[in-house]
């Protein structure tokens, strides 16, 4: 049976990685799951220089999910290097880096920073973050932004590139096709949703950053729909993610249109979810005799 | 650091307010340290899709057990729930409390509420006995009170109302204690945060040595999310620390009580 | 204690209604709660003729929420005055009209038939519907289209006119104020969310319509966003609604910047809903002291 | 119509998949007519957001049965509950069978599964006897046949896998019955939507009335969503209905088996 999937040059055993950010540095959980069992490893967030991220509450429970503003808390380039790289090169599994800037040019120069280091599964590119030149639009909401970023990071790198889309926007496909036309060699749909709780009793917003990104089972609709829209729109390989808990949820996504998936807030509450969703893959392929994921792949079926 | 699918030994009222929950975890039992915690599912529910914490009260031979209030949606489910049935656990979690040495410093516990559960470990635990001062705002939330004796430690009582020991905060008697003699002191505190910080001040003003289990909201409990963390200092001014990993048990002097600009 | 609230030259005796296509022509739920005693009854989408709406399978059930795709199935305009307008006409509390149409001159023509029809408490535009004559853009994904329905409608019917937001757009501050600009007495934000699901086992979607529109309890924190921004960017009431099941949920609501909210998908599952959502906000305002709803509304305090 | 927070008398396994469900819920059981089932709200589950509906089986003095089985999440939850605990139901619901005249045309009624509940109900109400035909794929889907028998109902059983009663579908001996003889009888179904495709088709070659409660989606159960509309044949051509509504009971002429283009 092949589980075996590929985001550009880059083979992956099994297509079910984890999301950035709701899995640290691997090294944590190491201790409760065999990591090497895994498509990969997907770091949280880093820029170039350590960023302290937002104050708390960072985070707050709502109806199946989570929404969270940690402010890409993080180490930077050279901090993650030196703290989490030499366990992370030492797995048999490949670390894909999602890295942000507020520049092009930061974008850009994490990018060739991590090039040079050697041995990275791939780069995701994150591009919810607030463009500070061009005024504080979101370079994943603007298709020109966009555009611009992942050019600049194809110039800075040969490692496989993953652009990481921001929902929040009338029609993905745009999008989809601006990071494939300037050569994306995989999307991943989708990062959190723009949201906000609000405490009664105090009066205050639940998060000290006021609204934060709402993820979890309750995006899991929309984010189906959004792989669906920009699997049709797109060659490339899309990473289908938002509210996977399961295999069946896992394998939503690959009908839907999703190469790969990966696992995020489902970790915090059940750190095995990503080897079960593993084995739940594995054990329907086997009841149905599908012989490769690839086939399931896209595969829902639309009347015409 | 395990993860576990446990079976509820027992899980009866101890106040009104307060359950005693045992369960049937021998490894987890095995390693557990005073100021360490759990981190528990309840049940798939809507509103409560996250674990919660809960201090490590007792670890004895297979089992391990927690004392918990019911506040809120995944308590209240928790207190429905009997023995057979099973939770799933991640433990034992976090940095916990320096055990004190035999001769060394004489420990003085600090508990408000459920706090008392971390300060039962680790007054059990301890070589040396001391005092604790249980404090809360009524007398359903002094909690075993009858236990810190039979180890041998002098108990304290306070309540903000009145209605058991002495009326107002917990720091009250510490701070007559501390009085008539701070030397050779220290302070091990586990409570609401204004408790805290106000047990961080005095022992800044008595100038004793003092940890404390610091209680802010978690998400995953083993430091991977960034959502527990506190400003701590450090050589080179202030840096965000995990209280899932880092803590729950900082030492007081590293604490900031005020957000940096 | 005042909870009476005004949209436009409507005054509502409080700010409690239901969503529209989740409480029918009102008839329906008479029989389980007293209608006199809501904001506003407000109707299930209208358009010119009638309308039979979607193959089945029409809804789904998803982790605390609801995919729909009724297809806004109805009777039409004189259907609708004909079987539902004795009934609702004769309630003490105003029924408002959710209209739609596919060309700017239907909307305008409903707009007209119902300002002619007399005792109309409202018209709620839905511009969540293809615009055939431009191509099957969304009325209310592009500023233009909505811009021209609100302005034609304004011009169609003296009704107090409320626009109903698509939560589908990058920033929703340019639709709210564009509505605003053409004479909108109000907005109601939000509609539901472009969403999907699959039925793995026969590898079809879960919808014959395919996708649908998300709503329920899972859209609340993303409800509380739009409405929080709407109401930074213009001065006319807002009505908010997504995921409202309790008074706390209504109280989000108003205290994010709404000065009315809608009950929608708890309808289905509690009918009663809408009356606990009016106690418990009475009862909120008691224990506190509060003697005018009006105060809550866009009281959350955001550190500067 | 009525909403009402009811409590559990019972709620006992009847065969290893189907439950008998007692509730005290007095207005609802006066009211209640056979062929109209109640709607069920089982808890604030995650993925169990709904109320699911179910055909009332028996409404006797203050309480009302339903028979269900255990098939997913909500069903599942509801498995678990027991007497006391409560549960709240919308009821009664629905447009029901239209009751067999005395000296009318004979019953005949042909139920699925959980399908049998429904006929129970009408069987017990029916001034006049007939026979029951009651498919299940295995013998465990046979339901109430002693309980049809005492009241004077001839009862024809098959299952699919042939464990119990003549091996087959239900329409066999139904066919074999109306092959006898169709005169003056008049079919009632309840169960899975193709042994309603498959009754309707028989009505028809025979020419016998039939009255059908079709089995679909529903969300509201009071007619507000439009989710569980079936296309109805109108004097003009054809329209949604709604089978929470309008059905679940329809003439078996009037539902269209085909989606018209
Ligand atoms: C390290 C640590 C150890 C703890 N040890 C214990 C213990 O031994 N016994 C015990 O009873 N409780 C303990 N708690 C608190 C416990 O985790 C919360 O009471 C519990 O999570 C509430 O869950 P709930 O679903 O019942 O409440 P919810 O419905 O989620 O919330 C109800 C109320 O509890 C508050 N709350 C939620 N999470 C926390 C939290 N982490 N800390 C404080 N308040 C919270 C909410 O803000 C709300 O006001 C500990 C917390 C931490 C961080
Ligand atoms: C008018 C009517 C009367 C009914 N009477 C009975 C009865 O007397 N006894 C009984 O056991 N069941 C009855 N049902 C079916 C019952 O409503 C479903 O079995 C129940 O809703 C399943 O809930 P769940 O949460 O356990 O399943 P879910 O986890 O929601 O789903 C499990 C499976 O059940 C299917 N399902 C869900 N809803 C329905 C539905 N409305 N009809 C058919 N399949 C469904 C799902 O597609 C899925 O395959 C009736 C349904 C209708 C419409
Ligand atoms: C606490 C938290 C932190 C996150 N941090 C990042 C991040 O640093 N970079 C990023 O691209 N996405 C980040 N995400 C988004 C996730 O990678 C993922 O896209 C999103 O959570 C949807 O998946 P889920 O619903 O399974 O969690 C974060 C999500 C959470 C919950
Ligand atoms: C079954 C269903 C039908 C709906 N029909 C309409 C409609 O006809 N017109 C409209 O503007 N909104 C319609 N809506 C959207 C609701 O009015 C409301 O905006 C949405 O459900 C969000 O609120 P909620 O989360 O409380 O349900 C419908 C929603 C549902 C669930
Ligand atoms: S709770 Fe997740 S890092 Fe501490
Ligand atoms: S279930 Fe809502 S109309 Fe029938």
């Amino acid at each position: 049976m092949n589980l075996s999937v590929k985001l550009g040059s880059l083979t992956l055993q099994n297509p079910v990685m984890v999301a950035s950010g709701t899995f640290g540095y691997g090294v944590e959980y190491s201790r409760l799951l065999d990591l090497n069992q895994l498509g990969a490893v997907v770091v949280k967030g880093i820029r170039l220089g350590p960023v302290r991220g937002n104050p708390t509450p960072r985070t707050v429970e709502v109806a199946s999910g989570l929404i969270n503003a940690i402010g890409l808390q993080g180490p930077g380039v050279d901090g993650f290097i030196k703290k989490y790289w030499p366990f992370l090169s030492a797995l048999k599994v490949p670390t894909i880096i999602n890295i942000w800037g507020t520049t092009v040019e930061e974008y850009a120069e994490v990018a060739r920073r991590f090039d040079a280091l050697g041995g990275v599964g791939g780069l995701e590119l994150n591009v919810s973050c607030p463009n500070i030149k061009e005024g504080g639009a979101q370079f994943g909401t603007d298709v020109k932004l966009l555009a611009g970023v992942v050019r600049a990071c194809r110039k800075a790198t040969k490692l496989p590139l993953i652009t990481k889309l921001s929902p929040n926007v009338v029609s993905i496909a745009p999008y989809a096709q601006a990071a494939e036309a300037e050569g994306s060699d995989a999307l991943a749909i989708t990062n959190s949703f723009p949201a906000m709780a609000i405490d009664i009793a105090t009066r205050r917003p639940k998060l000290a950053n006021v609204t934060g990104g709402l993820t979890g089972p309750c995006i899991k609709p929309i984010a189906i729909k959004l792989v669906w829209e920009a699997a049709k729109a797109v060659k490339i390989p899309i990473i289908g993610m938002g509210g996977i808990e399961s295999a069946a949820d896992a394998i939503d996504f690959l009908m839907a249109g999703a190469t790969a998936v990966a696992v995020g807030t489902a970790n915090f509450y059940e750190p095995q979810t990503v080897l079960q969703v593993i084995a739940g893959l594995r054990e329907f392929m086997q009841q149905r005799g599908i012989d490769d994921v690839r086939k399931l792949v896209g595969s829902v079926q639309v009347a015409k | 650091m395990l993860e576990r699918t446990v079976q509820i030994v027992s899980n009866e009222r101890d106040t009104d307010l307060y359950f005693r929950l045992v369960m049937r975890a021998p490894e987890m039992a095995r390693d557990a340290q005073p100021g360490q915690f759990v981190h528990l599912r309840v049940a798939a529910m809507r509103d409560a899709l996250l674990r919660r914490p809960f201090s490590i009260y007792q670890a004895r031979g297979d089992t391990l057990s927690v004392l918990y209030k019911s506040v809120g949606k995944g308590t209240d489910v928790l207190a429905r729930m009997g023995p057979g049935e099973e939770l799933s656990l991640i433990g034992p979690l976090g940095h916990g409390f320096t055990l004190p040495k035999a001769g060394g410093e004489t420990p003085l516990l600090v508990a408000g509420g459920y706090g008392m559960a971390a300060m039962y470990m680790l007054a059990e635990r301890s070589p040396q006995r001391g005092i604790v001062f249980a404090g809360g705002r009524r007398r359903v939330d002094i909690l075993c009170e009858d236990e810190f004796q039979k180890l041998g430690w002098d108990v304290r009582v306070t309540t903000e109302d009145g209605s058991y020991g002495e009326k107002g905060l917990v720091t009250h008697p510490l701070i007559a204690e501390l009085r008539r003699s701070a030397a050779g002191r220290k302070l091990f505190a586990c409570g609401p945060t204004p408790m805290l910080k106000a047990v961080g001040k005095i022992a800044e003003e008595f100038k004793v040595p003092a940890e404390l289990s610091m209680d802010e909201h978690m998400c995953c409990g083993v430091g991977v999310c960034l959502t527990c963390v506190i400003p701590v200092k450090t050589t080179d001014g202030w840096e965000y620390q995990r209280t899932c990993t880092e803590g729950p048990v900082f030492d007081a002097s590293e604490v900031m009580w005020e957000m940096p600009k």
